[in-house]
């Protein structure tokens, strides 16, 4: 095994580390308790399985074939830059389309910003209720 | 060995891909969803550059390319359409 | 080489997308337009001449030999269809320009229709048979969008369920495409059809030849009609007329050829079937037709029964049908546009639908009246009209054949098309007029016009069929000798 | 060329007459119309000599020569009968029509209707090729339709002609059917090479029912039982029209038919029964419903379908000279014949004079019901004549023409039933039994024409307008007619020389020479014979039961009127539309879900039926490529995302979904090697996805679909079925391999279209029109789309169009 | 920067076109580039300005810092979903920054949002505050607060 | 309070030009590589929709004032008129021709109509897909 | 793999049949798109799988899968994308005239 084969074979095992990683946060996206939790795993570790898995390409067409992959490079580049991106836009999406946060989480800053006002008035009715009732 | 590494690996992404699938069908929310998909489609990202070594080809790394274009393309539209119902807007929606 | 094959296609396309930059003049698409067919009709003449002088021709574009490229074969089958189809359709503009109105106008109406007529042409001189299936969708996407152009209530809930089911037959197109590359490798129908010949149309051969039966047979509105009577009576006059004339003829087309050059070596299966299909077709057309309370209905089953009288010719298949079949098809693309255009004048001077509520309308327009007499007549088949002699034809060929269920239907079927068609000329056209003098609505000239043109065709090609008779016993031969066909696109080295 | 001119100049004549018509508006049209006629009728009495010597004249233009179809005009002995009859009688009635119409009607109309029909009927009968007899035969369908719906504002004018074009055209199209096998057989539309090769004719299978459709046409035509309900209802027309088509002429047309093909197909015994026997049952039920009428007219009507039948029934027995051959006891039939043609022209002399009559009659008093008739012989004894004179004629009585022929057919019948041919000597019997009950009735009807018109008390309140005698130009033609009663039977053997012999020489072309097969006609054989002893019966039991006619009226209720032919013919009308209406209905329901069923239905059950049906299944995956592990994945997420499809509950889930399954499909591009249809699907799947995600903005939420057990059960089966057939073809075209693919050619794309990528060689290049094509499409689409958002739908619009 | 940069494809290209090698490819190039480096870094007092290169440096290093953050919140998060007990308490917590600039706010969202645990939500109309999910918001606000100084940093080096 | 896009705008910007970079890449790739006038113009396409998501209507349509039907019926024209221009050379409608020229600076490179071709099929491409995009989007 | 594909085919046919039996208009169009996958794979399987390399000269060797059925495919795609465009479009224009989109509510023979 030459030096070629050895670092085809790290770059084949980079593959095989960013796919179980990928599986990992896959498994994470199903016991997760709510999207935005779910979205950690999504634009975090599934984005480093691809980036693995596309730097080990990278370097085995580097090293089998003398071929330097412009494209692989910009598609690192670009999943790269956009990932955090794109798990930025989905949670705020979620937020702003009231899907709850998981039962159990802890203070919640953007609630009153948001809906501050939605928030007092549901409070309002809820009391005048409670009065009306009483 | 490469290759059964490879192929391997290639198993796993398809794990992935189903159980982000299992994520897209139950949902509970849209932005489950939406997320869910974006990771598919970076699992094919990862599955299309593991074929393209498989395969000893250059054919598809553009692939890879736009599936990444797209998969960003396709997460901005959902999360427009979760957040504000339209993904194209006017001005005057400002 | 031959490029004047493939005019009657680019020219419409190339008119068509002109015009999309000219959509607020008006009067230069009127123009346009109706020069482009014009100037199609003549390319079709000159056609046929050549074809007489020179035989089948081809156009293997970008020179590429078949099997390997697309081509258009002009028969005199194809190219005599093509004449008609243009004719038509220029009448059609004729009739649109003073009807359609200026809305429709400024939407791209003139493109529309001639990307239609490009996809009908196209269709018919193809011989590459997943070009058909392109050409299907260029004719089909003009289609939906003339159904549905500015549609209100029941014109888009007609237009939708036609999307949908012809999307469907599309799709169903595509996989009885790939059961055909799977098994024939190959595209070019020369070429299918050498290769079914070299393997004896086995089995499996004849369940792909079927497959089409089932699509072709959705387009052409065989057994499978039921997307038929609704969408057909919605979209504005002129598209009526242009979709009966022509859009089940391409289906029926597109069936000849199946099985009369492709797969034509299993006729005790696929004629039978496609005999028995027409048959149904032409009883449930009948039925239609009788039931029929509206003009619309009546004239749209009357579309069905026609599909049934010209396919029970290809159940038939004898060279005397063939014949039949060819002159039928020119008569009825002419006779359904006909009928559509003067219907759809029925209700644009009554504003009613329905028989019983109009009456007496020959007391105020006596030309329309009869005009509209002309046109049943040779929608019967009463001679010396266009309907006599392919109806002659066809019925020849059922007795030659012994095939008398086919002919009993098909001869019963022009019964019940007069029947039908003589209760509107006797309840709207006779009888008392309920319209006054004053009050009438004045039929535009162009609309006048169309009329007698399609009148003088109708006449023209029934006194004159022997005019045709040479292309049209040429058109015979080569569908029911295949080995022409075949021999002029494979066996030659132009 | 003569003859050729007498069909042309009548079509000349009417497509002049919107001329004429805005030209002289002071002059009756008919003056004009009627130079035709009469012009026709003197050239073709001068060829009258000619004929009668043997003569024939044949001119043939090429009409459609490349299918057979030429104009062959053909004048012999039977053509020149019916030319004569329709010519001659044609110039009466337009005589007769100039006082009967009033220029106030739509005189160009009628006579170009008239002319249309005249010429057409001379090309029935001067025409020898079959198919240009049909195409005037049709057109005698149209014109007449057109004559009878003349008052078509009458609703029961419309009805009657709807009736009549029906009924005839029906009978036309069976009798193309008739002509079309006759062709087959023989190679020939020419009548007179048909029969003159007539071996080959009646050796094929064609034969029999070749003869059957032609009597279909001619029957319904001729208005024989059970087809004769359209005539009554005919007389919807204008009484001049009745005179001339359903006396004299169109209803002739059928026997023309029958006379002209009976050297084809006479002698064959389906033949003889069918004609004889039809038009025998036709005379019978003709006369006795003709007893019941009240309105003159139907009254006349019947009569005519009888006497039809009688001159039917006498060609049938004709007939059989043609199966005994050229020999003495043929005579007998040859005689039949003879009396038929003879009948027939005296037929249109008395039943013209009376319709006439008629139409006098309720031109001046204004109505034709014998009920409100009654005492006009003082006030219009020349009339009267007319009526006593035709109606005398008609009954059979001497000194009129009509006692000569009835007692021709009388013999006929009579001689008939010595015969042993045809199984005639055991029902021939029945020939003379029914043929003089029905000359009973038809004595009594034409006492009835005259008492109830003529004697009896008048009711001048029942009329329409006071009663008076008829303008003498009025009263011209059917004088004329008279005339001609009477004449015949004063010299009847002239006629027989000079027309009826040569039209024998026409029905019996291969008998050497019909001389001695024709009989001499005498008044008076100078004995007693059956014939006139049946004749003496006729007339006293016609008194008779005249007399009681109130006693023995009843028995025509025997028959409830729904069990009527007319009835049934309504209903089969009616209960056919109904039934058409509901079945179209029931399964046209405008639900496109049935319609996709049908089409899957049909889709499975041809597909597969046929498969099973020819064995055509065969699987052998020993030659499939290996299924790596992550295919096997791939294909079981496709499967997963694609049933999760149908059960998902959002719209955004199901086109999510369906997006997974694109994404699948690229990458079983990228598998497969197909690198282009991985990029292209990628892209298109996104953008569709976006697309929907665009149109949701429109669209509703997804519902939760109720659907019943059974139906979803079915859907279910449906689907599986469809998905089964496809993969059973599928995988059978799979195991197919006779051939090589053509696209080895494409590999050498760089050599000969200099591109290595050859998919894209193929699109560019290759199958550059495809791809041309294809973005036509897009663009189609496009555009398409932009007007259906921008040109939308008025609110206001009320849109007819689209009701 | 740019102009340096501008510069240094210039030579690049003319060292490639001078060469006039019909073999010439990316290494031509390249070494052609490498060449314009040199002269430029022996220049790039004369512009007043600092090496271009440096700039290129630091950015390398923010970029070795968005992957070490990658690295360790990837981890963070595989260990979450590993934890047989998954002992979280996620929620939302706000953060100040100092940077206005549209790019510079952009990044740091982006380097926040692959920090552990944390994915900025929001970002308020003044470009001035963060709203930040944390998957486990005891740990995260920790981490983040502790790096955030490190981060804004780089980026200020990177765009000033 | 208001949603602050920045974040995306930022990140686009420089996307985009990644986007049409590869379209065009991809455009002229195709005669030897995976790619092509379609692929091309879909990239092109989707990139012109990426603004679109980003910005609105209106932004954009300052940016490009084209009216995309007419950049659509341009690229219908282009591909037909480079397939109909072969009638005028009296070879079979659609032949492309192509040769090897030796341009200045570019070397010895292979040319032909089919770029044309091509390029009229990736004009109507680009234009039928933004003017759906838009149509949509401007419905009400 | 050839019949593994061609029962994947039969499998997304039956679902899209499912779905074209289905009341509401969105479900009848998502059914077309599905059968379209199955159509474009159906072509390809036809063709022969894994039988060659990429269809492209420069970067592997012969035998190369059949490229036919690829340019096919390509054109197939094009038209079911422009198709589908269209039919969204028609179907909420269609849904915002009649206020529905179920097909049985819509029903409607020809002649009311
Ligand atoms: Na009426
Ligand atoms: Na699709």
């Amino acid at each position: 095994m030459n030096v070629n084969q050895l670092i085809e074979l790290m770059a084949a095992l980079l593959i095989l580390v960013g796919a179980i990683v990928s599986v990992i946060s896959a498994f994470g996206m199903i016991r997760l308790p709510d999207v935005y939790t779910r979205s950690h795993a999504a634009t975090k570790s599934a984005t480093l399985s691809v980036l693995l898995c596309l730097f080990g390409g990278f370097v085995y067409f580097w090293i089998h074939d003398g071929y330097v992959s412009i494209r692989l490079i910009l598609g690192i580049i670009f999943v790269f830059i956009t990932a955090p991106v794109a798990g930025h836009l989905v949670c705020r999406a979620a937020y702003r389309s009231r899907v709850p946060l998981a039962e159990g989480s802890g203070d919640d800053a953007l609630n009153e910003i948001l809906f501050g006002e939605e928030n007092i008035q549901v409070k309002e009715e809820v009391e005048a209720t409670l009065k009306e009732i009483k | 060995m490469i290759d059964l590494i490879l192929k391997t690996a290639l198993v796993l992404f398809m794990l992935a891909i189903a159980l982000s699938l299992y994520r897209v069908i139950k949902g509970p929310s849209l932005p489950d969803r939406a997320i869910a998909l974006d990771t598919i489609g970076v699992n094919l990202i990862s599955a299309i550059a593991i074929v393209s070594i498989v395969l000893n080809t250059k054919a598809f790394l553009e692939a890879i390319l736009i599936l990444g274009i797209l998969a960003f393309i396709g997460t901005i539209a959902f999360s427009k359409y979760i957040e504000r119902g339209v993904i194209v807007e006017r001005k005057s929606a400002d | 080489m031959n490029n004047i094959i493939v005019l009657p296609l680019i020219v419409p396309i190339i008119t068509a997308t002109l015009l999309v930059f000219l959509n607020n003049n008006i009067k230069l698409q009127r123009i346009v337009s109706l020069v482009t067919m014009v100037f199609v009709a003549c390319i079709s003449v000159v056609l046929l001449q050549l074809i007489q002088n020179e035989g089948i021709l081809r156009l293997d574009f970008s020179g590429w030999m078949p099997p390997f490229g697309i081509l258009f074969v002009a028969d005199s089958f194809s190219v005599l269809l093509v004449l008609a189809a243009s004719i038509v359709t220029a009448i059609c503009l004729i009739y649109a320009f003073s009807t359609i109105g200026e809305r429709h106008e400024k939407m791209y109406f003139y493109p529309f229709v001639l990307f239609l007529i490009a996809g009908v042409n196209g269709s018919f001189l193809t011989g590459d048979i997943f070009n058909l299936f392109v050409c299907f969708e260029v004719m089909l996407l003009a289609s939906y969008v003339l159904i549905a152009l500015g549609g209100g209530k029941i014109q888009l809930r007609e237009s939708i369920k036609y999307v949908l089911i012809n999307v469907v037959a599309s799709w169903m197109f595509l996989v009885a495409l790939a059961y055909l590359y799977g098994t024939l490798k190959t595209l070019n129908m020369a070429h299918i059809a050498q290769r079914v010949a070299e393997a004896g149309q086995d089995p499996l051969l004849t369940v792909v030849s079927l497959t089409f039966l089932v699509v072709f047979g959705l387009k052409a509105g065989l057994l499978l009609f039921f997307w038929l009577p609704g969408s057909y009576s919605v979209p504005p006059t002129a598209v009526q007329a242009l979709f009966a004339a022509l859009l089940t003829k391409v289906g029926m087309y597109a069936l000849f050829r199946t099985f009369m050059l492709m797969f034509p070596l299993q006729p005790e299966i696929t004629h039978t079937i496609i005999g028995v299909m027409a048959g149904i077709t032409i009883i449930a057309g009948c039925m239609g037709a009788l039931a029929g309370r509206d003009v619309r209905t009546i004239a749209t089953y009357n579309v069905i029964i026609s599909v049934g009288f010209i396919l029970v010719a290809l159940a038939i298949g004898t060279e005397s049908a063939m014949a039949g079949a060819v002159y039928y098809l020119v008569h009825d693309i002419l006779g359904k546009a006909f009928l559509f255009l003067l219907i759809g004048t029925m209700v644009l001077v009554t504003g009613e639908i329905v028989v019983k509520n109009m009456n007496g309308l020959i007391r105020i327009y006596p030309l329309f009246g009869w005009l509209f007499f002309i046109m049943m007549c040779a929608l019967v088949g009463i001679p010396p009209l266009s309907g006599f002699i392919g109806k002659v034809l066809i019925g020849q060929g059922a007795v030659e054949t012994e095939s008398y269920v086919l002919l009993a239907l098909a001869f019963g079927s022009s019964i019940i098309v007069m029947y039908s068609l003589l209760r509107i000329f006797l309840a709207s056209f006779f009888g008392e007029t309920s319209i006054n003098e004053e009050d009438k609505m004045p039929i535009p000239r162009s609309v006048m016009a169309s009329f007698v043109l399609l009148a003088i065709f109708i006449i023209g090609l029934g006194v004159g069929a022997e005019g045709l008779a040479v292309y049209v016993n040429d058109a015979a031969y080569t569908l029911s000798n295949p080995s022409v066909y075949i021999d002029a696109i494979l066996n030659t080295n132009k | 060329m003569i003859v050729v001119l007498s069909i042309v100049l009548p079509f000349l004549a009417a497509a002049l007459i919107p001329f004429i018509y805005s030209r002289f508006k002071k002059v009756h049209l008919g003056w004009f119309v009627l130079v035709v006629p009469v012009v026709l009728f003197s050239i073709l009495a001068t060829y009258i000599p000619r004929v009668a010597n043997g003569e024939v004249f044949v001119k043939t233009f090429e009409w459609i020569p490349s299918f057979g179809i030429n104009i062959t005009t053909y004048l012999d002995g039977l053509s020149m009968i019916f030319s004569l009859l329709i010519t001659g009688v044609g110039s009466l009635v337009i005589l007769y029509s100039i006082f009967y119409l009033s220029t106030k009607e739509s005189l160009h109309h009628f006579y170009c209707y008239l002319l249309l029909f005249m010429g057409a009927m001379l090309g029935v009968v001067l025409s020898d090729n079959l198919m240009v007899l049909y195409v005037f035969w049709e057109l005698t369908s149209v014109s007449s339709f057109l004559l009878i719906a003349f008052w078509h504002h009458r609703k029961a004018s419309r009805a009657g002609a709807r009736k009549a074009m029906t009924i005839t055209v029906s009978g036309g199209v069976a009798m193309l059917a008739g002509f079309l096998m006759l062709y087959v057989a023989s190679g020939t539309f020419s009548i007179r090479e048909i029969v003159a090769n007539l071996d080959v004719v009646q050796s094929s299978a064609y034969f029999v029912p070749a003869m059957c459709l032609v009597l279909l046409g001619a029957f319904t035509k001729s208005a024989q039982f059970p087809f004769h309900i359209w005539l009554p209802d005919a007389m919807e027309a204008p009484t001049p029209v009745s005179a001339y088509l359903h006396s004299a002429t169109m209803v002739k047309a059928g026997i023309y038919l029958v006379a002209r093909t009976t050297p084809i197909f006479g002698g064959h015994e389906v033949w003889f029964w069918a004609v004889s026997g039809v038009g025998l049952l036709t005379l019978f039920w003709g006369s006795f419903n003709a007893v019941k009428q009240f309105d003159l007219k139907a009254l006349l009507a019947y009569s005519t379908i009888s006497q039809l039948g009688l001159i039917m029934c006498l060609f049938g027995l004709g007939s059989a000279a043609l199966h005994s051959g050229y020999s003495t006891e043929s005579v007998i039939y040859t005689q039949a014949t003879f009396a038929a043609l003879f009948h027939l022209i005296n037929h249109s002399t008395f039943k013209g004079a009376l319709f006439m009559m008629v139409g006098i009659v309720d031109h001046e008093v204004g109505t034709r019901d014998i009920r409100r008739l009654g005492g006009l012989m003082s006030l219009m004894p020349f009339t009267f004549t007319i009526a006593v004179i035709g109606s005398a004629s008609m009954a059979g009585l001497p000194p009129f023409n009509g006692f000569l022929s009835k007692e021709m057919f009388f013999t006929a019948t009579l001689k008939i039933t010595e015969l042993d041919l045809f199984s005639l000597n055991s029902i021939g019997v029945l020939f003379p039994i029914i043929a003089w009950v029905a000359s009973i009735f038809t004595f009594i009807y034409c006492v009835i024409i005259v008492m109830r018109t003529f004697f009896g008390k008048i009711q001048p309140d029942r009329l329409e307008k006071p009663p008076h005698e008829a303008p003498f130009g009025m009263l011209i033609s059917p004088y004329i007619l008279i005339a001609f009663v009477v004449g015949i039977f004063i010299f009847p053997n002239v006629l027989g020389h000079y027309i009826l012999s040569p039209a024998m020489a026409s029905i019996y072309p291969m008998f050497p020479s019909v001389e001695d097969m024709t009989p001499h006609i005498a008044a008076w054989h100078g004995y007693i014979n059956t014939e006139l002893i049946m004749t003496a019966g006729v007339i006293l039991l016609g008194v008779l039961l005249y007399r009681v006619l109130k006693k023995w009226r009843p028995i025509y209720q025997l028959i409830p009127p729904s069990f009527t032919l007319n009835a049934l013919y309504e209903r089969v009308i009616t209960s056919s539309e109904n039934v058409s209406g509901r079945a179209t209905n029931r399964y046209m329901n405008g639900n496109l879900t049935y319609y996709f069923v049908y089409i899957y239905v049909f889709f499975v059950a041809l597909l597969a039926g046929y498969m099973i049906y020819a064995d055509a299944f065969s699987w052998n995956p020993s030659k499939d490529s290996v299924i790596e592990p992550y295919e096997l994945v791939l294909v079981f997420v496709m499967i997963m995302a694609a049933v999760a499809i149908i059960f998902a509950k959002q719209r955004i889930t199901v086109v999510l979904l369906n997006g997974v399954l694109g994404y699948s499909v690229a990458f079983f591009f990228v598998v497969f090697r197909a690198p282009d249809l991985a990029l292209t699907q990628l892209v298109v799947e996104s953008v569709t996805t976006a697309l929907f995600l665009l149109s949701f903005k429109y669209l509703p939420k997804l519902k939760n679909e109720y659907i019943s057990k059974s139906w979803r059960f079915a859907k279910i089966t449906i689907s599986i079925a469809v998905g089964a057939t496809v993969t059973l073809i599928g995988l059978a075209v799979m195991n197919y391999d006779r051939f090589e693919p053509i696209s080895k050619y494409f590999e050498d794309s760089y050599n000969l279209a200099g591109g290595q990528n050859i998919v894209n060689t193929i699109l560019g290049d290759f199958r550059a029109f495809d791809t041309m094509l294809e973005v036509v499409v897009l663009f189609i689409a496009g555009l398409g789309i932009y007007t259906l958002i921008k040109l939308k739908a008025k609110k206001g619009d009320a849109d007819v169009e689209s009701k | 920067m740019l102009g340096q940069f501008i510069i240094n494809l210039f030579i690049a290209t003319l060292w490639f076109l001078l060469k006039d090698d019909p073999t010439a490819d990316f290494t031509t190039f390249m070494s052609g580039f490498l060449v314009g480096t040199l002269i430029l870094y022996a220049m790039h007092r004369f512009f007043g300005t600092q090496f271009y290169l440096r700039r290129v440096l630091k950015i390398i290093k923010l970029i070795l810092l968005f992957i070490r953050e990658l690295l360790s919140s990837s981890i963070s998060v595989l260990k979450h979903v590993l934890d047989p007990q998954l002992k979280i308490t996620p929620g939302i917590f706000t953060y100040e920054t100092k940077l206005r600039g549209d790019y510079q706010v952009t990044t740091l969202a982006l380097l926040l949002t692959l920090t552990p645990g944390s994915v900025v939500m929001e970002v308020s109309e003044d470009n001035s505050t963060f709203y930040i999910h944390a998957m486990d918001i005891e740990e995260s606000k920790e981490t983040v607060i502790r790096s955030i100084g490190k981060f804004e940093r780089a980026i200020l080096e990177v765009t000033q | 309070m208001k949603v602050n896009d920045v974040i995306l705008k930022s990140v686009v910007r420089g996307v985009v030009f990644i986007v049409f970079t590869l379209g065009m890449y991809l455009f002229f790739a195709g005669h030897n590589a995976p790619g092509g006038g379609f692929i091309g113009g879909l990239v092109l396409g989707s990139g012109i929709v990426l603004l679109y998501l980003t910005y609105d209507i209106e932004t954009v349509h300052k940016g490009m004032p084209f009216d995309f039907k007419k950049v659509a019926a341009i690229g219908v024209l282009l591909a037909t008129g480079s397939a109909i221009a072969s009638i005028f050379f009296d070879v079979p409608f659609l032949t492309q021709a192509d040769g090897y020229f030796d341009l200045p600076l570019l070397g010895e490179k292979h040319l032909s109509t089919v770029t044309i071709f091509e390029a009229g099929v990736a004009l109507t491409v680009v234009g039928t897909l933004v003017t759906i995009i838009l149509n949509i989007s401007e419905d009400e | 793999m050839e019949s593994l594909m061609i029962v994947l085919v039969g499998i997304l046919v039956a679902v899209a049949t499912y779905l074209i039996l289905s009341r509401s208009v969105i479900r009848v169009i998502v059914g077309t798109a599905i059968l379209s996958h199955a159509v474009h794979l159906l072509l390809l399987t036809v063709g022969g799988l894994k039988k060659g390399s990429v269809p492209l000269l420069g970067q592997a060797a012969a035998p190369f899968t059949d490229a036919l059925p690829q340019a096919l495919i390509l054109t197939a795609i094009v038209i079911s994308f422009a198709v589908t465009a269209f039919l969204l479009v028609l179907a909420y224009r269609m849904y915002l005239m009649n206020g529905t989109d179920d097909l049985e509510e819509l029903g409607g023979s020809s002649d009311e």
